[in-house]
């Protein structure tokens, strides 16, 4: 594509529709892990088959408890949060949560399932749980899981171990993997090229950063375990190098997040290399970002031209 | 729920930092019950930035008339500070109303409202609903001193009520001298009677530690609207937790039907309605 | 220090020096590398006497160019900026810039100057060209420059070779020599330690977090080289998370910054664990800021009775 | 340089986006001199958070009128949207004046005034100053079409100098049709004169590029005022730099004096006027 635009066309003559290694979704948009609930929570504020897809939150092999409060903190343009993974477990998800799931997916909504675990092995397990699961569409592994404390490895800062839990999952499951990066490294490159060279289908960019917020009068962290994880418009220059870097050194499509508030920002993530995006702080603010922003990215690619929203995707121009 | 705006009607201003905002919204105010809230965009927003303050802020309904619904705040940072700012005819983003409800009493109960400061609202709600199903109620309402009793403007308004309602003041300023449910004691100790009571309680977190210890020991059923800090209000942050008692302290039955998943429960979803003695009230003394 | 506080005291009884390794400043509060030039462009605007010290826009062996512009962007709650590091090189450095520093630290604020370079080579010859300097206190080692593309090494993400830069500038210096660390790592502690290891007298905690802006209609970067570093109120929790690692984690003095607007953000930086402060992007917005946040400071301690502002470092509580 | 408060005495819609924003302050009015500017805090402040936007904005003073003092503005993003719903009576944050200012023409020099859209500000400020000192001068100003008319307010508002000044528009619905450069070339064509001539100007880099290009051919000196995108407008954060043209385009003598440090000049200090053949009047296509 050139730098320049073509005529205006029709919004509904706009191919909206992106293809994420196989994955075919109709439209670039989906819910990020973990603000989105199982599904039904957002289901009363908007109209969920307007969406591209739906990241569960995160499934554990067993149900964790996750933090006590106070979870979540405001900071400037950015929150952070610190829920600690708390989840139903991977029978409960299949018994209780699948049901909706499937209903979504019938609607044309691709429903991928966010997976932490503490070991190589729980990922593994939680894999091969959900192998011949008809409501889900692929797997995303979180691998930032704040768990080292508790024996697990820093899988989202070191490739060995991203590697290895990679190519566990994959061979455990019969779904494309993702692979979710953590921001907080040195060469968040590296660490996708490690994935993908194991087996990732795709790489979603970025989690959150870790970050820190107190409360001076009583110098206290304000979360109850003390750090947690940036996310918001904060973020949003990070994220969008990040996802530059990731797709120009990987072969494999990048999924792209952090801080998206608007049409604009989705779209800037497709330019920088995204094939397709999420949104999540966003919706705790408004419930109906996702559909507005659907919306307004098929309006922009029809004032402009842009007949498949697919060729925006890499198109920065560098001098 | 609706996730809609609503116009400013009026921001009265009454003393202290305490504000009524009364908002025109008719979806909302069909679907209110006692118990419920709303979440505000309180933010100033700006183009090409997330509001700020970014996230939404919660409040209790605390009354409706006609298509109009008021909310009893109290300024205590920067979301508040906002609110105090905003005029007649300006636009808010509302989501709501949100949250489950009180359990109306049986019939025959008698219901003891007790409610402090700015956790007057759902009392003013509750006493709304009651009067209007002509049920017996009783309300103990406290806040530190004088110069905070526009928190008792829900009731105020309603002289008709006032052989039901009991002021207090922690100064003696006003009203009895002490806090609510030391009001509530005196009276029952000045006026016994035989009738069932069931007890609703809205207030800082160490004044429904209180209800939750009188109410066990007095063997009455009593049900709190608690205040977490929330970032979603509808069950997708999974910020706004609050301790299970059952899965804690509870039975050896209890805690077969219980995972590690039910120890924390979503007071936006679950509550912020919970029966007293069903959680832990408790908020590692970050909130009030 | 316990958690609560005592009566309030006088304003003039709060004692708001602090000590950074053997160097007192007169209060915690500096102007950070690059937002306040070589000092007297910020004298019409603000009283420069009223700082605790005052860090110099990096110096190199040679003059740099620096980028073209755009060099700068705004985002949500921060800013990108890619200067380039231009800066009058050492000998103009000496000759121009001295003058006023020498005035300036005989007024009583501290005068450290922020040394850059390609190679170690360049970092050394910069400290030995400032040996026997009376107008500097301590130099502070930026080893996060931009210039890996021209053949320099990774200095900000690589331990060995910030150790390796630290020694030498420190061999060739007879001043203090602080280190400038990268936020831009997977551990921040142990490029601390390395640092520490070879000699570092303080670290200064952080540096700019790379991001990327672009403009969607033209779909270039806003600014001329693509990337810049992210600076502001959004870094903070970022900021603060890494002053309470590195200070846990190392036994030097931690000297934190990043988003500093406020009297309050500073203290929360103090509690953290940093000894002082630095104030970068908000000395843009208002040119008064770090005298505002030093009187805020002051007045904050004395309301609870806090005589020795240093008493606060590092006493965040922990659960 | 005063780094104060303004009260806004008036902010004007003059159609198409453009406005006229008087403020008042005594010490920035006593210190204008033509070319000088302001940076403004236009964002809204919410406690806790930086102003959104963050960044103060540059703005050249158009005119003083006691202690009153203008700014012609175009609404172009976000910025600029905070100042057009500025009420009067807000205070706004300034700091300024700032930068050099135009030299003034010598004597017997008449000064030819080039201003284009959003540009012409600069060049009201040195009519008045002209017109003060009884000095010679002619302006060619230029907008887009009619309904950007609004940016000529500073030279309507004195019809006594209307026989000096000559309006353009690229669509010819006003005035001269055509840009204000080729209006001039006109005008000298019509009226020749033997008169040694000083050209000043603002506006768009292409028209600046084109202004520079015609002084050069003619050999008479121009000043230009330059707009980049600047950060603190004091010369500490290096954001506003413009390229030294004698650095890339210099004699040897002229480069023998210099360092790469001399490659980029700060347009905030060194500027925003500069020399029309001192610089290159490129800005890597991303300002207007
Ligand atoms: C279901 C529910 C109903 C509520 N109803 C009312 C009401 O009717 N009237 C009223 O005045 N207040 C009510 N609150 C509390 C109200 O939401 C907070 O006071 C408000 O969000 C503070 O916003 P702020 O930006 O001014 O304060 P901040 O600057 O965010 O914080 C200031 C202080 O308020 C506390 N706080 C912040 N957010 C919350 C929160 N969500 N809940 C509790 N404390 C918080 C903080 O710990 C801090 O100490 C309710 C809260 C909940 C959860
Ligand atoms: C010395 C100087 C004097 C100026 N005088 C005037 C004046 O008298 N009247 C007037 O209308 N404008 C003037 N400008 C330009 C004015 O500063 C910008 O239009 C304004 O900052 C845009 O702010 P915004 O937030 O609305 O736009 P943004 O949302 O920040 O950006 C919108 C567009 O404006 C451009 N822009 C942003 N900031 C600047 C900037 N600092 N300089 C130039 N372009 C920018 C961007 O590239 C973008 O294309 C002047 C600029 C300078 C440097
Ligand atoms: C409250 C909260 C909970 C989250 N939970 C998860 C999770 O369970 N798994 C996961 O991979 N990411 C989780 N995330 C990260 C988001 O999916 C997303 O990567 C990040 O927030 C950046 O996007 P945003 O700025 O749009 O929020 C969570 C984020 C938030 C704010
Ligand atoms: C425009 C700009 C230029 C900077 N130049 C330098 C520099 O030359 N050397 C350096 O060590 N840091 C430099 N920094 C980083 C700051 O000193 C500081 O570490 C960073 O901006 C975080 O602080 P802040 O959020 O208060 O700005 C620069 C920052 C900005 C915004
Ligand atoms: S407030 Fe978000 S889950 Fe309850
Ligand atoms: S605007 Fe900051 S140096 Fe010119």
């Amino acid at each position: 594509m050139s730098t320049r635009w073509s005529d205006p066309i029709a919004p509904e003559d706009v191919d909206i529709s992106v293809d994420v290694a196989g994955l075919v979704m109709k439209n670039p948009v989906s819910l990020a892990s973990g603000t989105a609930g199982y599904g039904p929570e957002l289901s009363h504020a908007m109209d969920m088959s307007t969406l591209g897809g739906f990241v569960t939150k995160g499934i554990a092999v067993t149900p964790w408890e996750g933090n006590a409060p106070p979870r979540i903190a405001e900071t400037s343009a950015g929150m952070l949060n610190a829920i600690g993974l708390q989840n139903v477990g991977l029978r409960a998800f299949l018994e209780h949560k699948t049901p909706y799931l499937r209903d979504l997916r019938a609607s044309g909504v691709r429903v991928i399932v966010n997976v932490i675990g503490k070991t190589v092995d729980e990922y593994h397990r939680v894999a091969k749980g959900l192998r011949d699961c008809d409501a889900i569409d692929a797997l995303e592994l979180n691998i930032s899981c704040p768990n080292i404390k508790e024996g697990g490895i820093a899988f989202g800062t070191d490739c060995v171990a991203a590697g290895e839990v990679t190519a566990a999952t994959v061979e455990g499951s019969d779904k494309p993997v993702w692979v979710k990066l953590s921001p907080n490294v040195s060469d968040i490159s590296s660490m996708g090229l490690a994935c993908e060279e194991n087996g990732a289908a795709a790489l979603s960019v970025i989690n959150t950063l870790v970050g820190l917020s107190i409360d001076l009068e009583s110098r206290r962290p304000r979360l109850s375990i003390g750090k947690g994880g940036l996310s918001g418009p904060a973020i949003k220059p990070v994220a969008l190098r990040m996802t530059d870097e990731v797709s120009r050194a990987c072969s494999i499509p990048v999924v792209g997040m952090g801080g998206i508030w608007t049409a604009t920002d989705a779209l800037e993530f497709m330019v920088c290399g995204a094939s397709a995006v999420q949104i999540g702080t966003a919706n705790f603010v408004n419930p109906r970002t996702a559909e507005q922003v659907v919306q307004g990215m098929r309006q922009w690619c029809a004032e402009r031209g842009v007949a498949k929203i697919s060729d925006l995707v890499g198109t920065l121009q560098r001098k | 729920m609706h996730e809609t705006v609503a116009t400013v009607v009026e921001n009265r201003d009454l003393g202290s930092g305490v504000h009524l905002l009364r908002l025109r919204n008719r979806e909302v105010c069909a679907e209110q019950r006692a118990g419920r809230f709303v979440m505000l965009g309180v933010g100033e927003t700006v183009e090409g930035n997330p509001p700020a303050p970014m996230l939404r802020r919660p409040f209790s309904i605390q009354r409706v008339e006609g298509d109009v619904f008021d909310v009893l705040y109290r300024v205590v940072g920067v979301g508040t500070t906002c609110m105090a700012a905003m005029k007649r005819g300006r636009v808010v983003e509302v989501l709501g109303p949100l949250g489950n409800a009180f359990t109306p009493p049986a019939p025959g109960e008698q219901a003891i409202l007790l409610g402090g400061g700015v956790g007057i609202p759902p009392m003013v709600a509750m006493a709304d609903a009651l009067s209007a199903n002509n049920a017996d109620w009783k309300a103990f309402l406290g806040v530190s001193s004088t110069a905070d009793a526009g928190c008792f403007v829900g009731f105020d308004d309603r002289p008709s009520w006032d052989s039901r309602v009991h002021r207090a003041t922690m100064d003696g300023s006003l009203g009895f001298h002490g806090h609510v449910v030391q009001a509530w004691l005196a009276d029952r100790e000045a006026n016994p009677s035989v009738t069932k009571k069931r007890v609703y309680a809205c207030g800082p977190m160490v004044m429904l530690r209180a209800v939750a210890k009188v109410a066990a020991s007095l063997n009455i059923p009593a049900e709190v609207s608690v205040e977490t800090m929330m970032g979603c209000g509808i069950g997708i942050c999974m910020g706004c937790v609050i301790e299970n008692k059952r899965f804690t302290e509870g039975s050896v039955e209890d805690r077969s039907t219980m995972s590690p998943y039910d120890r924390w429960l979503m007071a936006c979803t679950k509550g912020p309605v919970f029966d007293a003695q069903g959680i832990v009230l408790d908020d590692g003394g970050l909130l009030h």
